[in-house]
C-alpha cells in the first residue's frame, strides 16, 4: 500500500498544471471560479484549446485520439481542471455517446463522429427522458417507426441539458411497442437541424436556460443514424451507464469550490472575527474537507482497481459527490448571511460587468446554491443509486 | 391551555385566503414579481380592505391591534400564498412605531393602506448582528443629520417612510448608542438602488447623503434604540415563523400531492417505503415546527426579555431546521420538476431559503439561544 | 390561542409537587436521579404511594378509581413525576391491561383484578412479541387449545419486560390457526405461577435483567381468564395500542435527564472551562433543549384535541420522544469522554454504595446510553412508527 | 499509487484471523471477559507466536518494524474478532519506546512476548488533554519522584510497565514541562485499581505516592515529551481507526446477514426499500470510513507534523461518524437482539462506542483539525 503519486504521476501533473496555465483564457477561468454562467462558446472554446493539445478525450484508446493515460493520469487531470477552474468538456459527447459509438457504432459513424466530437465541432445533447420516464427511464414512449431508410420519429423528450445549442442528440426511441419495455428500445443519432423538432426552455428555479423540452413531430432520421441494431437500444443505454463514471465525484470542483468556500468566510467577519475562525462555522467546513478527503482515497481506490468501469461503486462516488458539492453551495450561502437575498440575473448571465450589490464573488451563490440542487437529481436520482447499490452491492 | 383560533382569526385568515385564491394565483403572482416595480398596487388595495394593513396597527390609530397570534393567521395565509407585497416589511415597521409611541399619523397611514413601511437596519459588514452599526446621526439644529449605507432593506424602494438604526454614540459593535429614526423616503439625500430577491421579491441599498431629519423622526430615545430593536427584531422573528409554517404547509402539501400522482415503474412513487419514510419525517419536522410558530406568537408579548429572546431564538432555530429539511427534500421528491421554475414548489422552497437568511439563521440564533440566562442550569 | 396554564392548572401543579415533596422517598428519588436501576420493591413501593392518594391510575375513569383529571392535569402530572424522578408507574398493569379489562372484560375481571392493579397488588407482564413475531406481531404462534373450561397454552414469548418479577401476564395466543392471521388471535391472562411456566433472562448489552423469554408447556389457564370473546384478540390488542400513549413522549423524564447533562456539563470542563460554555458542545444541547419544547407543545397541542386516545399523532409522538432521550443520553457520554468507559456492575445494580471510580453520577450514564437504545425499537419500533404515519395520517 | 496489501501481510492477517477463529471464538471472548483478569495469557501466548507482539517493534530489539500499514492489517482482525487482551495497549506503549530510543530490553520483552505495557496519561480533570496533567515529577536523587493519580488507564492492572506522563514544570495545561517515564508495574508506591469497562475490556485508577523511579526511566528528555506524546497519541488514533474499521465490518457484514434472513409480513425484512437505503447509507460510511482509516495509516510516518496531526483528526472524526451511524442502525435494524449480551453485533456496538472515547472524540479533533495551519485558506 503506498498512497502517493510516483514521482511519473508528478511529472504528469506539473505538465498538467504548466499546461493550464498557460492555454486556459483568464476570462474563462474568472467566470467559472466566480460561478458566472458560461456561454455556448465558452465551451467550445475550452473544448478547442484542450483537443489541440490531444486532450479532450482522456478516456479514449489511443486509435480514437486519446491521450493514452492511466487512470491516475486521467484522475489528475480532471482534478487540475477542476482546480484551475476551467470550463467543463460537456460529457454529453466525449463521455456519452463516443463510447458508445466505439462499442457499437458503424465504421462510418466511427469516422464521420469522432473526430467531430474530439473537436467539439457538433454540440450533442442526451435524450433519454420523457415526461413519463424519469428514474424509470425504459418506459420511455418517444416512438421511431422505420419507413424505408428512414425513421419517422414522434413524442417528447424533457430535462434535456442546453439542447439550445445542440447539433446532434442521441436518442431512445421505441422501435417496437408490443414487447417488454426494455427490449422495444433503439439508441438513434439525430440531426438537431431537422424539421420537425422543436426546442422549448425550462428555466430552472434559478432563472437559468439550461434544460429543454425537445419535441418531435414527424422527425425523419436517416436509418444509418440507428447505433447497433434495432431494439438493443436498452443494452447500449446500460453500457453507457457504466461507462466512464469516475469524474462522477467531482472531488477537483468541490476542491476549488471548498477553497473558494474558506476564502469567502475569511473575509466575511462574525462580531468582528472572520467567520472561519467561528468554532461552529469551522467545524462544518472542516466537515466537508475531511468527506471530501475521504471521498477523493475512495475514487483513487475504485480508480486504481477497475480502471475504466468502476461498476456499481460508481453510485457512492455520485452519491457523495453530488452531496459534497450541495453543501459547499449551501455553506456558501450560509457566509453570506442576509447579503445572499440580491438576485442579479444580468451578473449571473454575463450581461453585467458588475453585480448590483457590488459584492462580484457573492452575488451569484445563493443562485449557485437553487441550481446545484439538480445534482442529487440527475444522472439517476440518488434514490435510484441508493436502490443500485443495496441491489448490485449489498444483494438486497 | 387552548390551541385553537377564535373564530374572527379563521374569518380573516378565511378572507385572505379566498382573495389570494381568487385574485392572487400562482400566475397573477409570477406577472407580479417579474414587472417592474415588483409590486401591486391593486393587490395592495385589496389588502387594504380585507383589514390586513390596519390589523398590526393600535386601535389608537385605526388599526384592529392584531397581536402575534392574530399576525400567525396572516402570515402563514401570505406564506402558502408566496404573496410579494411589502406586507412584512410595513407590519415590521409599524411595530417599530408602536414601540415609539410618538408616531400617530405615520401609522394611521398605514391602517388605512397609504403608507408602506421598510426597515433599513443591516448594513455590508452586519450579518445577523443589529447593533453592528456604522450609519451615524449626528446632531442637527433642531434634529439630525444621518450618513451611512444600508444593506438588503426589504422593500426599500417600494416604502413610503424607512425606519432606520444608527449610530449616535459608541463604537461600531456596541450596544450603547444605537438611535432609531423613521424617514420618509423621499427626504433629500436619500438614494435608493432598487434589485429582485431570489425568492422573487425586491430589496434595496439604501444610501444616506447628509439625510436631514426633524428631532420627531426620533424613535425612542436617543441612543437607547436598542431594546427597542431587540424586541421589534424579535417580533420579525415571529412574523417570518408565521409565514414559513404556511410556506412548509403549501409545500409539503403538494409534495404529497407530487408523490400520489406521479407515477413510476407502474405505480405512484409515494409507495416506495424509503420516500414514505422520508415523508414521514417531513411531517415531524412540521409539526414541531408548527408547535414553535404558535408558542413564538403566544409568548411574544409575554412581558419578559429574557423569556422572549429564549423563545423567539428557538423557534427560529426550529423552523429553520424543519425549513430546511421539508424544502430541500420537497425539491428531491419532486424530481426535475422541483428544480423548475414552473411550480410553486420551487418558489416555496426559495422562500424558505431566504427566511432562512433573514433576521438570523440557525446558528445565530443557536448562539443566541446558548446566551441568554435561561439557558444555564 | 392561550398557551399558558390557566389558574386552575397552576393550582394543581402546586399540589402535584407539594405532595411529590413531601411523598417521594428520597431513597428513591436519588436512584432515579443517578440513574441506579431500580429493585421489584421500589417499583411497588412508589406505585402504592400513589395508589393511597388515589392518583396511581391518572387516565383511569373515576368510577374505577381514577382521580377524574384533565388531560392537561395528566400531562401536569406525568411531567411533574418526570421531573422530580420518581419510579415509572410501570405501563403494563395501569395503562395497556386494564383499559382492555374495563372494555371488553367480565364483571367479574372488572372486579377481581382493577382495584388490584390500581393497587399494585399484582405485577403484570405483556406476553405479545415471539422470536418469529416482533414488529409482524399478528404472526404468533403461541397456541392456546380450549379443553372444556380451561385452555392449555404452549409457545414461547420474548422480550417479556420484567416477567421475573410478575405475578400476571396478558398474552395473546391463537385460537384459531386456521382463518386470516390476525382473525385466530385470544387474549388470556395467565398466571405466572401456573406450572409449565419457564422465565428465562435476556440480559441486554448493559448486562441488565430487564426482559425475557417465556416458555409455556401445557399451561393450563382458567377459561374465565379470556378476555371478551375468542378470536377477537387483535381487535382488543389494536384498541390498547391507540390507548393512552400521551406519555409515550416522556417529556417530563427528558426535562429531567436535560437538567442532569447540563448540570454535567458544567461541572465538566474543557480547556478549564465548563463544557457548557464550549460553543459546539452548547449548541448540540440548545438542539436538544429546544426539540423537546417543541415536543411539549406537540404533546398538548395532541392532547387538548384529542383527550383518550391521540391517535395516529402518538406515533409522532413515540418518535422524536425516544429519539430525545437517545440524545440526551448520548451527550452524557460525550460530557464524560473516557471517564465513560468504566463500566461498575455493582454500583449499578445498587449493589455497591459508590462507584469504583468515585463518580457516582457518571458511572451509570454509559450503561445507560446503552440501555437506551432500546427504546426505538420496542413499543412498536420507530419504522413501525413511520409507516403508521405514512399510511394513516399521509395516506400513502 | 497501490492500495493493496502485500503478500506479507495478508499472510499474517490471514493467520491471525484463522487463530481467532478457531481459538477465540465469541464464547471464548466472553468467558475471558468475564473471568477475574480479563484477559487471557494463553492468547498472548499464542499471539506472540503468531509474531503480533514482535510486529511493532524495531528490527534491532527482535521485532517485525511494523510500520501503521501492518497495524491496520492486524488491528483490524483484533476489531472484528472482538479481542480483549491488551495488545492495542501494548503496542502503544511500544511506540513511545520507539520514539525514546533507549528503552531496548524492555522493547526485546515485548516483541518475545514477555512485557505487556499500559499507557497511563489521562487524568480525572483531562479529557482528551494530554497535556492538561496534574501529576507531578521531581526530582529526586539521582532519580524522579512520581506523585499523582491516572484515570482510565487502558489495561493498567494487566501491564508490566507504565508509559506515564508528568509535569516536570509549568503550569496544570502548558505543553512545556511535560516528562515521560516508563514505570514497572510493581515499583513501590504504585496502586493500581482494577475495573471493567462497558466494551468488556479492563482499565484502572493508577495512583502514584511517591514514586521512585531512576533516571534512565525517563523517555526523551526532561520536560520536553510534548512532542513525544503528541506523536505516540496520533499512532494511537491510527491503531483505533483500523480496529474500528474491523469492528464495521464484522457488523455491517452480520446486519446484511441479519436482514437477509430475519423474515417479517412473510418476507426477509431486507426486502423494505427503507431499511435497504438506510444500509446504502451505512455502506457509505463504511467506505468513507475505510479509505480515512488506510490514509491515517500510510500517512502516520510522512514525517510532517503538521501534516500528520491533520490526517489522523480527519481519520478520527470520519471513522468516529462512521462509527456511529454504523453502530447505531446495526443495533436498530437487528431490532430486539440488537440490544442483548447475546450476539457479537451488541459487543461490536460497545467496543465502536468506547472506541469513540478513546484519543479524543469527533468534537475534539474537529477543533485540531481546525486549528491546524493546514487548515487556513
Amino acid at each position: 500500500m503506498d498512497l502517493s503519486y510516483t514521482a511519473a504521476d508528478l511529472a504528469f501533473r506539473d505538465k498538467v498544471r504548466a499546461f493550464l496555465a498557460a492555454n486556459l483564457p483568464p476570462d474563462l477561468q474568472k467566470k467559472v471560479r466566480n460561478h458566472v454562467r458560461l456561454t455556448r462558446n465558452d465551451y467550445v472554446r475550452w473544448h478547442q484549446i484542450a483537443a489541440r493539445q490531444g486532450w479532450s478525450a482522456p478516456g479514449w484508446p489511443v486509435e480514437h485520439g486519446g491521450p493514452g493515460w492511466t487512470p491516475t493520469q486521467r484522475h489528475i487531470w480532471e482534478e487540475e481542471c477542476g482546480r484551475a477552474g476551467t470550463p467543463q468538456i460537456l460529457p454529453f459527447g466525449v463521455n456519452m455517446v463516443a463510447p458508445v459509438i466505439m462499442a457499437f457504432g458503424s465504421a462510418a459513424q466511427k469516422a464521420h463522429y469522432l473526430p467531430r466530437i474530439l473537436n467539439c465541432e457538433d454540440w450533442w445533447c442526451q435524450g433519454y427522458s420523457e415526461p413519463g420516464a424519469g428514474s424509470d427511464l425504459a418506459s420511455l414512449k418517444t416512438r421511431a417507426v422505420r419507413v424505408n431508410d428512414v425513421y419517422i420519429v414522434n413524442g417528447q423528450k424533457t430535462w434535456t441539458t442546453l439542447a439550445q445549442h445542440a447539433d446532434m442528440m442521441f436518442c431512445l426511441v421505441r422501435t417496437d411497442p408490443d414487447v417488454r419495455k426494455q427490449e422495444g428500445i433503439s439508441f438513434l443519432l439525430i440531426d438537431m437541424t431537422s424539421p420537425g423538432i422543436t426546442v422549448r426552455p425550462i428555466l430552472t428555479l434559478d432563472e437559468e436556460h439550461e434544460v429543454n423540452e425537445v419535441f418531435f413531430e414527424n422527425v425523419r432520421v436517416p436509418a444509418i443514424n440507428l447505433v447497433g441494431q434495432e431494439n438493443k437500444g436498452w443494452t447500449y443505454a446500460k453500457y453507457l451507464l457504466g461507462h466512464e463514471r469516475t469524474g462522477i465525484a467531482g472531488v477537483g470542483r468541490s476542491k476549488r469550490e471548498l477553497a473558494f468556500l474558506k476564502k469567502l468566510a475569511n473575509e466575511h467577519s462574525k462580531h468582528g472575527k472572520p467567520l472561519l475562525q467561528d468554532p461552529l462555522f469551522a467545524t462544518k467546513v472542516a466537515n466537508v474537507e475531511i468527506e471530501l478527503m475521504a471521498l477523493e482515497t475512495t475514487v483513487l481506490r475504485v480508480i486504481t482497481r477497475n480502471a475504466h468501469s468502476p461498476g456499481p461503486e460508481a453510485s457512492l462516488l455520485k452519491i457523495r459527490g453530488t452531496e459534497i458539492q450541495q453543501w459547499i453551495t449551501e455553506l456558501m450561502i450560509e457566509v453570506l448571511g442576509p447579503n445572499a437575498l440580491p438576485f442579479d440575473l444580468a451578473y449571473l448571465d454575463g450581461d453585467s460587468e458588475h453585480a448590483v450589490t457590488g459584492d462580484d464573488a457573492g452575488a451569484p451563490l445563493a443562485a449557485n446554491y437553487l441550481n446545484m440542487r439538480k445534482t442529487s437529481i440527475y444522472g439517476g436520482s440518488n434514490e435510484i443509486q441508493k436502490n443500485i447499490i443495496a441491489q448490485m452491492i449489498l444483494g438486497l | 391551555m387552548d390551541f385553537n383560533f377564535t373564530q374572527e382569526q379563521q374569518q380573516y385568515g378565511d378572507a385572505l385566503r379566498r382573495w389570494i385564491d381568487k385574485d392572487y394565483t400562482f400566475e397573477t403572482r409570477q406577472r407580479i414579481v417579474h414587472s417592474s416595480t415588483g409590486v401591486s398596487g391593486a393587490a395592495w388595495q385589496a389588502l387594504t380592505e380585507l383589514g390586513m394593513t390596519a390589523l398590526p396597527v393600535p386601535s389608537g390609530q385605526g388599526g384592529f391591534d392584531g397581536d402575534a397570534i392574530d399576525m400567525l393567521v396572516v402570515m402563514q395565509e401570505f406564506g402558502r400564498g408566496l404573496v410579494v407585497e411589502p406586507y412584512f416589511a410595513t407590519a415590521w415597521g409599524a411595530y417599530f412605531l408602536k414601540l415609539a409611541g410618538n408616531q400617530y399619523h405615520l401609522l394611521q397611514d398605514v391602517a388605512e393602506g397609504r403608507a408602506k413601511l421598510a426597515c433599513a437596519l443591516g448594513e455590508k459588514h452586519s450579518r445577523y448582528d443589529l447593533a453592528d452599526i456604522k450609519t451615524l446621526a449626528a446632531v442637527n439644529g433642531e434634529g439630525y443629520r444621518i450618513d451611512g449605507t444600508k444593506t438588503v432593506v426589504l422593500h426599500g424602494a417600494q416604502a413610503d417612510a424607512l425606519v432606520v438604526s444608527a449610530r449616535s454614540a459608541g463604537g461600531q459593535r456596541d450596544v450603547n448608542g444605537i438611535s432609531l429614526f423613521v424617514v420618509p423616503t423621499d427626504t433629500p439625500g436619500l438614494t435608493i438602488r432598487d434589485y429582485r430577491t431570489l425568492d422573487g421579491r425586491r430589496a434595496a441599498t439604501v444610501q444616506f447623503s447628509h439625510v436631514a431629519v426633524p428631532a420627531s423622526a426620533l424613535l425612542g430615545r436617543l441612543g437607547a434604540g436598542c431594546d427597542m430593536l431587540d424586541e421589534a427584531a424579535d417580533y420579525g422573528v415571529t412574523l417570518l415563523c408565521s409565514e414559513a409554517l404556511g410556506v412548509m404547509d403549501a409545500l409539503f402539501s403538494s409534495t404529497l400531492d407530487y408523490v400520489k400522482t406521479r407515477q413510476q415503474f407502474g405505480v405512484p412513487i409515494g409507495s416506495f417505503q424509503a420516500l414514505q419514510h422520508r415523508l414521514a419525517d417531513m411531517y415531524i419536522h412540521l409539526e414541531q415546527a408548527r408547535s414553535m410558530a404558535m408558542l413564538a406568537a403566544a409568548r411574544m408579548s409575554c412581558g419578559d426579555p429574557g423569556e422572549r429572546r429564549r423563545i423567539m431564538s428557538a423557534a427560529k432555530v426550529r423552523v429553520g431546521q424543519a425549513a430546511r429539511f421539508i424544502g430541500q427534500e420537497a425539491v428531491q421528491l419532486h424530481g426535475g420538476m422541483g428544480v423548475t421554475d414552473e411550480l410553486p414548489a420551487s418558489h416555496h422552497f426559495k422562500r424558505l431559503a431566504m427566511i432562512e437568511r433573514t433576521l438570523g439563521d440557525i446558528d445565530h440564533h443557536l448562539e443566541r439561544y446558548t446566551a441568554q440566562k435561561l439557558f444555564q442550569p
